[in-house]
């Protein structure tokens, strides 16, 4: 980052959020490069930017659409980068209708069950005058019961995305076809003007400008512009598709694999990467393969050719390979070329089963225990209520923390427990805390934001009980298969054939390299047995190796724990490959053979990165290459023999079927292959692009404890939710407050919860500096110390004036930690984005009042009170579907919004249905 | 909390002379009272009550902080003069051979120092370290002279006092074969208690002056008179209340001088003192025991011209004048604690006076620079 | 208390240090004068990464007795070249806090306290609860007849503070058990 | 001789530890600093100081630990200002310019102040830029570590002492808590420490901190504690974008001059400099701060003037006194005696 010439923060609060991080943005700065922080809020961010945009939370793509179509419409974007690396020239199938069409959907769109078919979305074959490249490319997804299912489907891809036929589709270099991605762009965008970004984002048109010279001026050949987005982007209902918007302006700059470009994403927690690549998440196993799904993926092969088939372009063209290693890794012997390597071990998803979704199984006695590892989700989860009454119809639960986090005392001294919806005496959940070891007290690895693995050695021994999750995980599957030992039964085979016999020291302590070697993967047999993996590409799809994460292989290269490298940095270049290792293959800027042109020669002397080095036949430059490091700029590839041979000289993007940076997302994305401006949820400002008010796709969870303010259906001349809010992390504490609110060094920083509000809302509304406030969203009430400051600004809106309201997350009722206060994410509904799961905790509707909240059963009756006067409905936002004409969509055309009825059987999600509400003993008394 | 208790004796704020042009404080500085009496832990970094402020500070927070000097500081500072002024008034008795008043003197001075050393011992943060006093001698240190200064005085004092009790107890104190050494070393102990009398009753004002404290710096032109004076004035009253008339006549005069020293050093000391560092020593509590020091003062002076007629008199204007002087004690050192709580008295004179210099062509010696 | 010695009187030093105002090495203590910083007592210094953020700031963690005595920024990482954010600092007390449980907790059901619980015996109720969980609520085939071979009885959460090696047990066991209901923070 | 006032190249010479010694100091360069208060967590973690205040939000922006004191040795301040302001700020800062340097320069022959300026700013846009509309300001404060400190001079028993570095430290074995220092230093910086300011929820039986050094004068070490060893201070370490930089000091000033050119280069009259000059009230601060308004916004004094500088003054208006007191004794024995 410190090389970039102007980097634009936008969604993210780096210097509050990610300190240390920002020194590189400070330093860059230093060097003469702009900083431009776009942001609702003016933050420690802003405070060191050259300027600070404010702007309306959940606007983003309206400015970055808006961008996008300044660069096009003028043609300031960079052409040869873009012909070379994009697939702007791909031409696709005429079957495609795009959202100016549409009224603000694409093709493809089915209001029964509130999800796209993307079928029509694809290239055109080359010859095949607008038909669809390969209709074969979509078989196992189309009108399958997953796609139905619309299952996390962002993820389930792995990072490149499902497969595409060939790699070779219909193009047109001369960007003249108006089929062409870069013509369709043209007109997607062509009502994103910056008077369009005046009126949906309160941005005037001379920021709107500054911003715009700010990215041209710092783009090309010469120059880099560097992205920074945190959670402000993805914790929205379409989050996905506002970095997507951000990356496709990138590609159109060129700069995406070049120094000081790119987009960061700025993660929040220690390993948060790590936990993505060897995943605690649902749809995926290690390295980005998908979990299979029932129906969809029976059998093995079936199941690796959804992600990648053996012909196509790119390295995932191997993921049969990739799934054979771990399942090798995982069953070892047991895993046979017969037996399909024990793929039959898997479980199979049928529907997204995440945590909402398991929350609502709770709800329904469908969950008997429930692990917290290292998480609060009574403070860190949306709708923290119905998280605590979620745990109390769990049989046991068991948390490992280092202290009393509320996740652990809910039953015992929660809000319910207050206001006497719950009583510790009828709750049956059975409670184990189990105290942890910390960062200090074991030794293992963290993977940080730009994928760097980095080895931690231990310090001390864990104090009294506290043991490290590995020696609790490894010692509970150890008495679960000794508990299981001699059953005959197939279900439990799974555990049975498992490897795991890790060595163990004398105190009990399983041995972290040991893991970490696994997941690196070895030769199983061959001369080389035993031998660790020196990368991915020795892996092999007879079972001759094993891998439990292919995109880690490497880390454990030569027996040495390539992780725990420490070279100090100033003793390296400024990659530094010899501090820790980054996947995949130590390579630390990804896609890096686009800091090339086409010929393999730098852009420009000022940024050069890689190079094709003519002499040596090689690619050269101070970063490992992200590309077959012997093939020539105008290797045509060997397009019949797939995989890294079918890549061309030029194709940049690996891991892309195509090879090619995605302007337009042919498969992928649940929500539409343009990012597109919908409102949110509960907005109740009629969006200004297109009579589709909302994202047509968002996953909503209907439950009396989850109402949705009413938004655009609501009663005009009573606004009872006028504000919006948005949360997020001050730097003093971290997330939910297990690690920050228990130290009283940071306690007394921070400690007090607090609300920002502008000069004018507090003026509206009679909140003084430094009072208390109470603010009230559809689900609960809490009370902060409002801080009445000018570093928020009320924006004008469509003609009306919009009030934002910033809410940091940290603070939950306890009396453990050193500062306690309300909870906010209790204010937030569970509305999800459709391909990733997030919640949505950055625009929210609310109400706000001087004063402090009612104590007791009184406060749960003021937010009903506020829910009566609205007139919400289980359904009330439920809606998906607005636009009045959708061709498609006639037969709902006529629903009267007001009429709060139920669409609930276009979902297939396992929901909590209202009439099981009197089956809980906790249930909100209705009136 | 302390400050609120403070809060209730503060009368309503006088207007403040302001320094024009300059606007007021952006989103919630200067000017804006905030009630946050909840807030602030000791005494120093309380939230002040500054109302209606047009000139810029950090939330109206303190700049500088008041020493840690409570209640046994202010009697300190009393008993202190008193014991430095009977020093001598004992040592000219002495010398006068005015055995009577010379009984008295050292007999208020003993009991003086006997009070003054433990209000000073309990004062510490670290009582059990008060040895750790004379590890230096440092003549930069008003604190550490006064150290050797009341040691040397106190043990003068003590040996005079011992002679004194001795006699008037008809040499019944168990002193045996030291008795001799006692009365040989009783001369040069009055003279060491004469000598450092003096120094002892004006050093405290150094030591308030020697401070960034706005009242007590800027008074540091007239605090040693007004203190001297006070002393003064103290140890002639108690000497007078204690001494037959006859014999008391140094006593009312040095009492009589006092008063005149005390209130002309007074007004002498606010008059070169900014408005802002001398309006603690009028207005709120420090203001009122001032003004009653002063009448008290007053009283007691007239008393003093009565007194050689009356021993009733001569009692009450004695008490009056020892009254007198511990008020005004208590009313500088509160003066000062308040001074600090409001930063206009730190930042206003101290810009008025870098702008007074800038203006006659001294501009090398300002802590900003732009460059 | 040391004896007093008079040539070490710091008034006899004033006089012979030439520091005569009292100022400096007249007035030292002995404690003073031997004064050496923690992390050069320490006896073992590991090379760690900070437990919060994920940018990943390498740290020092110095130790002393088998007890951690300070935590540092370690100046040779290239990510955060020895600095630490307000959070990275207080890392110390995170280890060392009073405030920390460091005994397993159990709460019986409908108890209205909590209760000690040997370790062992703890992870081996969770292993029996775990497989009566995971029988409850097994699910072998879909309604269309399609293998799901899972349970749904059994849910965890966390992921994102712990180690990758951690987190590959986790998968690794749940994956093996049926037990599908994973998530973290990723997607909070 | 020592000084009380006046410029002085080596304070540390004074107090007996001779030339050997380079004077360190810190340069906070609050243009950079982006408010995360590591300095503040970093400082209490390595000197084990107690938390501060009871818990509340103070009502000053972000700032909850209000100002330096017993516990608190770095103190970030935080001002939110509006573009009037910045404007007056803006131009307070040209007034300064145009006072222009001393005629006689300083005489500690640290740095040539401005000769900076003369330094190639070629490249640099050096139009003033547009006045923003908002800004928020974010400064660690800390111990001045003054050329001439008032609390060392004051205090009685020598546990404030001058280091081979030229810093001021109490040793916390030898103060008896008598609190002369805290009214000798014209910032407010240094302050006894009190029971009273620690965990004030212990009823809720909450764990309490251990708080050492009770009932002594506390205050920033500069870490002497690690500088003895070759080790920087521990907040100049953590600062994420060196806002706090550390080093001899004579090069810290040096550096704030280049800064302040550079950012005068660049239109931003408002920059300038506190501490730098050795003929300013406390002889030049060992800490050294490049501000972007006036000292009295961010709670720092506009002329600070160490009270021991008038001492002999003060002595002869005692001596006066005394002298007064005598004679009017005398007289009083004479005019008695009738």
């Amino acid at each position: 980052m410190a090389n970039a010439d102007c980097i634009i923060i936008q969604g993210s609060n780096m210097a509050e959020a990610h300190p240390v991080g920002f020194q590189w943005v400070m330093e860059a700065k230093s060097r003469g490069a702009t900083i431009i922080h776009v942001d609702p809020r003016f933050t420690r961010t802003s405070a060191n930017a050259h300027k600070h945009i404010p702007t309306r939370a959940g606007s983003d793509v309206v400015l970055l659409g808006a961008l996008i179509n300044h660069v096009l419409s003028n043609d300031l974007y960079f052409k040869d980068y873009v012909l070379a690396y994009t697939n702007a020239s791909t031409i696709i199938s005429e079957e495609f209708l795009d959202t100016e069409d549409l009224e603000g959907l694409f093709s493809g769109y089915d209001p029964e069950t509130g999800t796209y078919d993307p079928a029509s979305w694809a290239y055109s074959a080359p010859g095949e005058d607008g038909k669809v490249a390969d209709a074969s490319a979509f078989e196992g997804q189309e009108g399958s019961h997953w796609t139905a299912g619309r299952a996390g489907a962002g993820e389930a891809f792995g990072s490149g995305g499902p497969p595409l036929e060939h790699g070779i589709p219909a193009r047109d270099e001369t960007l003249q076809d108006p089929r062409t991605v870069l013509q369709i762009l043209k007109r997607h965008y062509s009502r994103y003007t910056p008077e369009m970004v005046t009126e949906a984002c309160g941005i005037s048109r001379a920021d709107f400008d500054y911003l715009a010279r700010a990215l041209v001026e710092n783009s090309g050949r010469e120059r880099t512009t560097c992205f920074a987005y945190a959670v402000g982007w993805t914790q929205h209902v379409g989050g996905a598709q506002f970095i997507r918007t951000a990356a496709m302006l990138q590609l159109l700059m060129g700069n995406v694999g070049r120094p000081g470009s790119g987009i960061m994403a700025l993660r929040g927690h220690a390993t948060i990467q790590g936990s993505t690549d060897i995943p605690t998440l649902f749809n995926l196993l290690p390295g980005y393969l998908p979990m299979p799904k029932a129906g969809a993926h029976d059998d093995f092969q079936t199941y690796a050719d959804s992600i990648g088939r053996k012909e196509q372009k790119g390295f995932w063209a191997e993921s049969r390979t990739y799934a054979v290693n771990l399942l090798k890794a995982w069953w070892g012997e047991h895993a046979t070329a017969e037996n399909d390597f024990a793929f039959d071990y898997l479980p199979r998803l049928d529907g997204p089963a995440g945590t909402y979704q398991t929350l609502m199984r709770m709800l329904d006695d469908g969950v008997d225990g429930y692990f917290l590892l290292g998480q609060n989700p009574a403070v860190g989860s949306a709708n923290g209520r119905m998280q605590r009454l979620g745990m109390s119809h769990l049989k046991w639960m068991v948390v490992r923390d280092f202290s009393m986090i509320e996740s652990a005392t809910w039953w015992k001294e929660g809000p319910e427990i207050d206001s006497g919806e719950l009583r510790t005496e009828d709750i049956g959940t059975e409670m184990f805390f189990l105290p942890a070891a910390n960062h200090t007290e074991k030794a293992g690895s963290f993977t940080q934001t730009q994928r760097l693995v980095q080895w931690r050695e231990k310090a001390v021994d864990p104090p009294g009980d506290a043991q490290s999750e590995l020696e609790f995980l490894y010692e509970l599957g150890h008495r679960i298969r000794e508990k299981l030992r001699g059953s005959t039964d197939p279900r439990d085979r799974p555990l049975l054939d498992l490897t795991w016999d890790y060595p163990v020291d004398e105190e009990g302590e399983v041995d972290p390299e040991a893991v970490i070697a696994e997941i690196n993967g070895r030769h199983e047999t061959g001369p080389k047995v035993g031998q660790p993996l020196s990368g991915y590409t020795e892996m092999a799809d007879d079972g001759s190796t094993s891998g439990g994460c292919w995109i880690y292989a490497g880390v454990y290269a030569d027996g040495i724990n390539q992780a725990a490298r420490k070279k100090p940095g100033y003793e390296q270049d400024e990659f530094a490959h010899e501090w820790g290792w980054a996947w995949p293959m130590n390579r630390r800027i990804l896609y890096n053979r686009a800091s090339a042109d086409a010929d393999g020669k730098p852009w420009s002397e000022r940024k050069k990165l890689l190079w094709w080095d003519e002499t040596a036949e090689k690619w050269a430059g101070p970063d490992v290459p992200d590309f077959p490091a012997d093939k020539a700029p105008h290797d045509p590839g060997d397009v019949e023999a797939g995989g890294a041979k079918g890549l061309a000289g030029n194709d940049a993007f690996v891991m892309q079927s195509d090879g090619r940076g995605w302007l337009f997302a042919p498969t992928g994305l649940v929500d539409g292959p343009l990012p597109t401006h919908y409102e949110p949820v509960d907005s109740s400002i009629p969006n200004p692009l297109y009579p589709q008010q909302a994202n047509p796709t968002r996953e909503f969870i209907q439950d009396r404890d989850n109402l949705n303010a009413p938004g655009m259906t609501g009663d005009a001349r009573e606004e009872v939710y006028p504000y919006y809010f948005s949360t997020y992390r001050v730097t003093e504490h971290h997330t939910a407050g297990g690690m920050s609110r228990w130290l009283p060094y940071l306690a007394e920083l921070q400690p007090q919860l607090f609300c920002e509000i502008s000069p004018e809302l507090a003026a509206e509304v009679g909140i003084e500096p430094y009072g208390w406030a109470t603010i009230i969203s559809p689900r609960a009430a809490i009370e902060a110390i409002a801080l009445v400051t000018e570093r928020m600004t009320p924006l004008t809106i469509s003609g009306r004036t919009v009030h934002q309201i910033g809410l940091p997350y940290h603070w939950a009722q306890g009396t453990h930690a050193v500062v306690e206060g309300d909870s906010v994410n209790d204010l937030i509904a569970m509305n999800l984005d459709a391909n990733t799961q997030i919640q949505n905790s950055k625009v929210t509707a609310c109400a706000i009042r001087p004063g402090r909240r009612p104590r007791g059963a009184a406060r749960q009756e003021l937010v009903e009170e506020l829910q009566r006067r609205a007139g919400l409905q289980l359904d009330t936002g439920d809606q998906l579907l607005t636009a009045p004409d959708f061709p498609e969509g006639t037969e709902r055309q006529d629903i009267d919004l007001q009429s709060g009825e139920s669409i609930e059987e276009t979902f297939d999600l396992p929901r909590h249905e209202s009439g099981g509400e009197d089956q809980r003993t906790t249930g909100t008394e209705e009136d | 909390m302390t400050h609120s208790e403070y809060d209730e004796y503060r009368p309503p704020e006088p207007p403040r002379r302001r320094r024009g042009g300059r606007g007021a404080g952006p989103g919630g500085k200067g000017k804006r009272r905030r009630d946050l009496t909840e807030s602030g832990g000791d005494g120093s970094r309380e939230m002040a009550m500054v109302e209606d402020v047009e000139f810029e500070s950090y939330y109206g927070r303190p700049v500088v902080k008041a020493p840690p000097w409570e209640t046994p500081i202010g009697i300190y500072l009393f008993v202190g003069g008193l014991a430095g002024a009977s020093g001598l008034l004992q040592a000219g008795a002495a010398l006068t051979g005015n055995t009577e008043l010379r009984r008295s003197a050292r007999l208020v001075a003993i009991a003086a120092v006997g009070v003054g050393t433990p209000a000073l011992v309990i004062d510490l943060g670290r009582p059990e370290r008060f040895l750790h006093m004379m590890r230096v001698f440092k003549v930069s240190s008003p604190m550490s002279l006064g150290t050797w200064i009341l040691s040397s005085y106190a043990s003068g004092a003590a040996m005079t006092a011992a002679n004194e009790v001795d006699r008037l107890t008809g040499e019944r104190l168990p002193f045996g074969p030291l008795r001799p050494l006692l009365r040989l070393a009783e001369g040069p102990s009055a003279v060491l208690q004469g000598v450092m009398g003096a120094p002892l009753a004006a050093y405290t004002a150094v030591l308030l002056g020697d401070t960034a404290v706005p009242t007590w710096n800027a008074a540091r032109h007239g605090l040693p008179f007004v203190f001297v004076s006070s002393a003064s004035l103290a140890a002639g009253g108690m000497a007078m209340a204690l001494t037959s008339q006859k014999n008391a006549g140094p006593a009312r005069l040095l009492a009589a001088a006092g008063v005149i020293g005390d209130i002309v050093g007074m007004h002498f000391t606010k008059s070169r003192m900014h408005p802002l560092e001398s309006e603690p020593l009028e207005e709120g509590t420090p203001g009122k025991l001032l003004t009653w020091a002063e009448r008290l003062a007053v009283a007691g002076g007239i008393g003093t011209l009565l007194a050689r007629r009356s021993r009733t008199v001569a009692v009450a204007s004695g008490l009056a004048l020892a009254g007198a002087s511990a008020l005004t004690r208590f009313g500088v050192l509160h003066a000062g604690h308040e001074s600090v709580k409001d930063p206009r008295r730190v930042m206003i004179p101290q810009k008025d006076r870098l702008e007074k210099r800038r203006a006659a062509g001294i501009t090398d010696d300002s802590i900003t620079t732009g460059w | 208390m040391p004896r007093f010695s008079f040539l070490e009187w710091p008034v006899v030093r004033q006089l012979r240090d030439g520091d005569v105002l009292g100022r400096g090495t007249s007035v030292t203590s002995k404690r003073t004068r031997s004064i050496t910083p923690r992390t050069a007592e320490a006896d073992h210094v590991a090379h760690s990464v900070c437990p919060y953020c994920a940018v990943g700031c390498g740290q020092l963690v110095y130790s002393k007795d088998g007890k951690v005595t300070q935590i540092e920024g370690d100046p040779a990482s290239p990510i955060s070249r020895g600095r630490l954010c307000p959070k990275g600092s207080a890392s110390e007390q995170l280890v060392n806090s009073p405030r920390r449980i460091t005994t397993v907790r159990y709460r019986r059901p409908y108890g209205t306290e909590w209760e000690d619980l040997n370790r062992d015996t703890a992870i081996d109720m969770i292993a029996d609860r775990f497989l009566e969980a995971r029988r409850n609520h097994w699910e072998d085939v879909d309604d269309k007849g399609h293998a799901l071979r899972r349970t749904m009885g059994i849910a965890s959460l966390g992921g994102a503070t712990i180690d990758n090696e951690e987190n590959y047990l986790a998968k690794k066991l749940f994956t093996a058990a049926g037990a599908i209901q994973m998530e973290n923070q990723a997607r909070i | 001789m020592g000084l009380l006032s006046g410029p002085e190249e080596n304070p540390a010479a004074d107090s007996g530890w001779g030339h050997d010694h380079a004077r360190k100091g810190f340069f906070t360069d609050t243009s950079i600093c982006i408010g995360c208060k590591a300095c503040e967590v970093a400082c209490k973690e390595w000197n084990r100081n107690p938390q501060d205040g009871d818990l509340k939000i103070l009502g000053s922006s972000y700032d909850n630990t209000g100002s330096l004191g017993a516990n608190t040795w770095r103190h970030v301040a935080f001002v939110e200002q509006k573009k009037d302001r910045i404007e007056e700020a803006r131009e307070s800062g040209r007034k300064l310019v145009s006072l222009g340097m001393p005629t006689i320069g300083p005489r500690s022959g640290a740095a040539a102040p401005g000769g900076r300026a003369g330094e190639d700013f070629t490249g640099v846009d050096t139009t003033p830029p547009d006045t923003p509309e908002f800004r928020w300001l974010m400064s660690s404060d800390v111990c001045k570590h003054c050329t001439h400190a008032g609390c060392l001079d004051v205090c009685p028993t020598g546990a404030l002492f001058r280091t081979e570095f030229g810093t001021v430290v109490v040793q916390s074995d030898i103060c008896n808590g008598c609190g002369t220092c805290v009214g000798g230093c014209p910032f407010g910086v240094i302050e006894r420490r009190d029971d009273g300011t620690v965990s004030p929820k212990e009823d809720r039986g909450r764990v309490q901190q251990e708080v050492p050094n009770k009932g002594t004068a506390n205050k920033c070490t500069l870490c002497y504690d690690r500088l003895v060893e070759g080790e920087e201070p521990a907040c100049a370490k953590t600062c994420p974008t060196t806002s706090i930089k550390f080093g001899d000091r004579s090069d810290m000033v040096e550096q704030a001059h280049e800064r302040v050119a550079q950012l005068h280069a660049q239109g931003m009259t408002e920059a300038r400099l506190y501490g730098a000059n050795p003929e300013d009230g406390v002889g030049g601060t060992g800490s050294v701060f490049l501000l972007l308004d006036e000292p009295e916004v961010y709670g720092l004094p506009p002329d600070p003037q160490v009270p021991t500088a008038d001492l002999p003054h003060m002595y002869r208006t005692a001596a006066v006194a005394m002298g007064g007191m005598l004679v009017a004794t005398a007289l009083a024995f004479l005019g008695g005696r009738r």
